[in-house]
């Protein structure tokens, strides 16, 4: 039983710099589609909220870079840029939010809560900490087949932390020695509320010895830290060493959702280091590791751009569903289905 | 001046805070935010201590009432929408619910609930739970309809010694808007005549309240009266109020927003078959929204739950059948 | 040989096991210990790491199950009772049964609840939820009233695609006894004539059902021909036998053993009276528990629920009026 | 905020004698209470369930014996012992479980389900972990109406840790910073499940880190030792120190009922230290440091006896509820009563 919760410090000579070249680009990525999702919610083009991850990205990107076919991926809402690390597509993404029939929910299902479970992209509920239990049953299901080296990474707010399912989900996942990377996004607020009206732990990480499993921190506006640890917490759940727990620190640079200004966050939490955007982290240590140029990274901005656009112009020509079309069932077997629906008659 | 359904609500808390010093309002940022409707602007810093922050555990929330009301408090409490209920769901069901009947120590606490459908708030922003909390013995089930009474039932609400289950719809916050808050109000407990009729009666409550009005409105120039009644409380169900109704047009039929298996329309026209057979001159019909999971899409939406216009076709067929 | 109710869900999970090398069984206390009913006696044993203890976290059990589902195993998960449900509730109502109208990825998972009344048993260990999930879209759910449907249904819930909520009686796991286990078995949401009758209709599933037929019997020698009709599943709701039934004999009394606001009853007679008003020659007739919580005391247990000389009481009301 | 888990050995030279009779006298009580209901249960008399603590009876005595009047006391399955102390009695004892209409329950629940919630003794519903957060909320009643001092007890089994009550509970008790008192009464199983199957920490008391509250451990075997602990745990809270946890390990020397052989308990655990009784443990004690003697002890058990006989003797004799005199009501206010009761036509 791995009890210990180690903290580790990380330099960046450990990853390949394709890698990082990979990460920073699908960073960018992410930034430019919830840019663009801003502006559409401004535009009043999206009905229904917008949830956006800026200033997570460098976080959500590690937890899911590492993960191979195969593997389980839970992202919460402040995960685009894991999304797209894991396979998800801007195109998606749009679809998604626009309500395209040709979307992965058809217009059932809407922004956040996209996914396509069959190939492990799990599609996360609103009620915060239930996928925990979720992504440990899918894990538990591939060992009894006999799978091994699959690894299953969920994220969960400072928020979350304080749910029955967080808390019920990573017992058992413990107890069953899941290879499950719980991901902890401590950005200071869950909506409004401060941390200090969440928990009383004096560090997240402490609740890892709590659950018997391996604990890792890291400062989630540094990229190069995050992918670190990430490598490690994903491989030591790869070997077969547990459950691992990621805590890191940054802070969400938007609104909960776009409706939301985010005036009750502290004006000097985003003066701290906490607070700095893990683009432009990542931008200097690109180019101070001698990885990118500054040109480079204006090439990969407007090509993420570009690609923004194009995702785009193909999502919105795109059809909604047609309710007459709809088959309106909620279950998959047919001759089970309850025939009492007042509204078909219409 | 107006008044929207959401500042109703705002008001009649903070009549509740000033007027007694056992009340106070526990939730996911309520506190100096103001909650995520706004239902408790500026009463964190109105009334110090007494509007908190809660941490994301509506299991706890809840828990935290009820021992609060063993205490004599007066708790109010907020899903930040009904849907997260579901895990406060034991506590409500299984602790405030059953206090009463198990120790004669009554449960004073409000459970507020933003209910209902909007536009593009998908399958977890959406629910409609007032069927399944009506289900359990012990707890009071409001729902309503308009400004007033979501003044005046959230006050009766928390001076009631029960636990009560407040279903406000979301679809109302903003737009449905009233000259002033009330002074007197219709006791809770009984349903409202919120139009007269002579040729059939709709029973419905919550935001369907006014698609059904809409309805019948669109009616009058066929020459058709409807009469429509607002429920106000789910539970208790004012049965009298609704047979009286049928008595005099012969023809009933109910409209409710939640899923179609069960739930307030099956409980109506279950009483009037059961109490009130006689009185019926046709088949009573109901409008539900569809069995599946409130969809995102708005054209989805749209087709997933009962609208005027959809009333109003399945009133035709009542009139003529 | 004989096999009771008990023995016949056991018998279907073994079955369910050797066939299906993606079944598993997943709860508190069902490994070695083979469950608090001995409902998976022997199975740890005879299917190695396929039937495991789970912790005490009834949120998580449920969301294992899920989870694993996704990936193509078909897990059956016990509740202790059903009345813990209320504490994995949201995952079963939220995820699991809306998972396959939004991903289009099917959920075949197993909810065990040991449901229903029993001598001493008490508020929380007595509840009948059918009512509460049979609400939600997208779960199926199940209610066998002998031993050949515990046998068949179980087998059934394994094989199809959805979720499926089991509500096993608890009061018949002992005493319910057959010669042997079904080799048939009729489809799983048709509901069965159990008892053909002309002048009257019961309709009723679960333990209710066993009341009602002791009823039908007692009111053999007054000269009366009930007929008795067990849903067997309450979602889907077989309305078309219902209709069948009360097209012959006029008359319809709804008997379930749930609180009386809504529920199984409401919905069937809510069902009947919208779509088989021509065919009541009297108002129907419900009879449910009483809405408290359910009692402890034996004396107070027998005057909450219906029972055969009720049932019977109702009866002749129904069939003089 | 006290994050430091606190670890203690304890010696009884803090304790007045007078206490160490008294507790030792209630765990004598509840022992003869508890094998008098057992033999009520064998010959059936009794139905539904019988739920015994016999082992538990020093732990739990410890856990309300430092509470005053106006103090809250929130028992579980195993608290016999503890709800004696607090000041239920015998009496009520027989009367719940015979169903009497005397009882605090007038028969409507049953056995360990009754309380007094008026005189702070709160009566737990069978779902585990969910009494943690109802005593956390009458505490916060209190604290609001400007009491201070005021302290409230709690207990739980190790299998209720793996509740998300039982976190949601703490963890809101941690950030309201409440005077509550969690006992985890850590007996090895949870019915018939192990702590393997239970949790992977190495020890429960890792928990109180992962909630910044405080922690102490005990030998819940030994009388002397428990009750050191949760004179310093309860007084802690009384100070205004928050929460604290109380972790003590043993074992329950019966089944999980009266119905369970409780055959799946480990032999060697059994003959561990952890399998001793504590009255025996609790005589050796009392003798060896002069506070009674062999035959202090034998006089007192014969009248805990004694008193068990008479309170039967009591609730033998009263009447249960008679249905037809019940209002078959489950709210308090008659005007709200749903008219529709069907049954009540008969
Ligand atoms: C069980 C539950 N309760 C309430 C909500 C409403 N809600 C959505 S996001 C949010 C805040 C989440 O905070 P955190 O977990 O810290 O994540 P963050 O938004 O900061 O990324 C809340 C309260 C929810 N989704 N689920
Ligand atoms: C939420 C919930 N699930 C299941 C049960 C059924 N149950 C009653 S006692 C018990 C075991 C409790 O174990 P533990 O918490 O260790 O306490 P102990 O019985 O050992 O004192 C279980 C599973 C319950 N009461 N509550
Ligand atoms: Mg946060
Ligand atoms: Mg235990």
């Amino acid at each position: 039983m791995v009890t210990a919760a180690k903290e580790k410090t990380v330099a960046c000579n450990d990853l390949d710099p394709a890698l990082l070249v990979r990460a920073y680009r699908v960073m960018l990525l992410a930034r430019a589609t919830e840019d663009k999702l801003a502006s559409l919610y401004r535009a009043g083009m999206i009905k229904g909220g917008v949830f956006l991850g800026k200033g997570q990205e460098a976080l959500s990107t590690a937890s899911s870079i590492f993960l191979k076919k195969g593997d389980i991926f839970g992202p919460l809402i402040r995960d685009q840029a894991g999304r797209l690390a894991f396979g998800d597509t801007v195109l998606d993404t749009f679809r998604t939010y626009l309500g395209s029939a040709k979307g992965p929910m058809r217009g059932r299902d809407g922004n956040i809560h996209r996914g396509r479970p069959r190939e492990g992209y799990y599609a996360m509920i609103s009620h915060l900490g239930a996928l925990v239990p979720v992504v440990a049953g899918g894990l538990y299901a591939r060992r009894l087949r006999g799978e091994t080296g699959v690894v299953g990474v969920t994220s969960i707010g400072d928020g979350g932390t304080s749910t029955g399912a967080f808390h019920e989900g990573v017992n058992l996942a413990a107890v069953e020695r899941l290879p499950l990377v719980v991901v902890i996004a401590n950005n200071q607020y869950a909506y409004s509320t401060p941390n200090s009206r969440q928990f009383a732990c004096a560090d997240l990480l402490d609740k890892a010895a709590g659950y018997g499993i391996a604990g890792f921190k890291c400062d989630g506006t540094d990229p190069f830290a995050s992918l670190e640890t990430l490598q490690l917490a994903v491989q030591a759940a790869r070997e077969g060493r547990g459950p691992q727990m990621v805590v890191a620190t940054l802070l969400r640079l938007v609104g909960h959702g776009e409706h939301d200004d985010a005036g009750y966050v502290d004006a000097a939490l985003r003066q701290a280091n906490v607070g700095r955007d893990c683009l432009e982290v990542g931008a200097t240590q690109l180019i101070e590791s001698d990885v990118a140029t500054a040109d480079d990274i204006a090439v990969w901005t407007k090509e993420a751009q570009a690609e923004v656009e194009d995702a785009l112009n193909i999502a919105q020509r795109e059809k909604g569903p047609d309710p007459a079309e709809e088959d309106w069932q909620a279950i998959s077997t047919e001759r089970l289905a309850d025939g009492h629906h007042d509204l078909e008659d219409e | 001046m107006s008044v929207t359904y959401l500042e109703a609500i705002r008001a009649a808390q903070e009549k509740a805070l000033a007027d007694d010093p056992r009340v106070f309002i526990y939730g996911q940022d309520v506190g100096s935010f103001g909650g995520a409707f706004k239902a408790t602007k500026n009463l964190a810093a109105e009334f110090p201590g007494r509007v908190m922050d809660a941490p994301l555990s509506e299991d706890a929330i809840v828990g935290l009432a009820v021992g609060a009301a063993i205490e004599g408090a007066r708790p109010i409490v907020e899903m930040q929408f009904a849907d997260f209920s579901t895990v406060g769901f034991n506590q409500i069901v299984n602790q405030a619910a059953t206090l009463y009947y198990r120790t004669d120590i009554p449960c004073p606490i409000v459970v507020r609930l933003p209910s209902g459908g909007t536009l593009g708030a998908g399958p977890f922003h959406s629910q409609s739970m007032e069927a399944v909390y009506a289900h359990y013995p012990g707890l009071v089930v409001m729902t309503p309809a308009t400004v007033e009474d979501a003044y005046s039932m959230m006050l009766e609400a928390v001076s009631i010694d029960d636990p009560v289950i407040f279903c406000e719809h979301k679809l109302l916050y903003y737009h449905l808007k009233a000259d002033k808050l009330p002074d007197t109000a219709q006791p809770v407990g009984k349903a409202r005549i919120a139009r007269a009729g002579r040729d059939a009666t709709v029973v419905t409550y919550s935001a369907m309240l006014h698609e059904s009005l809409q309805a019948a409105e669109d009616l009058v120039e066929e020459g058709w009266q409807i009469e429509v009644i607002d429920l106000r409380t789910v539970k208790p169900l004012d049965t009298d109020t609704i047979l009286a109704s049928v008595a005099r047009t012969g023809r009933l039929l109910v409209v409710g927003e939640a899923w179609p298996w069960g739930g307030v329309n099956a409980e109506v026209i279950s009483r009037v078959a059961t109490e009130g057979f006689g009185l019926l001159d046709a088949a009573p019909m109901r409008l539900n929204a569809r069995d599946t999971p409130v969809p995102y899409h708005p054209d989805l939406w749209a087709a997933h739950r009962p609208t005027a216009s959809v009333i109003a076709a399945r009133l035709r067929q009542l009139l003529t059948q």
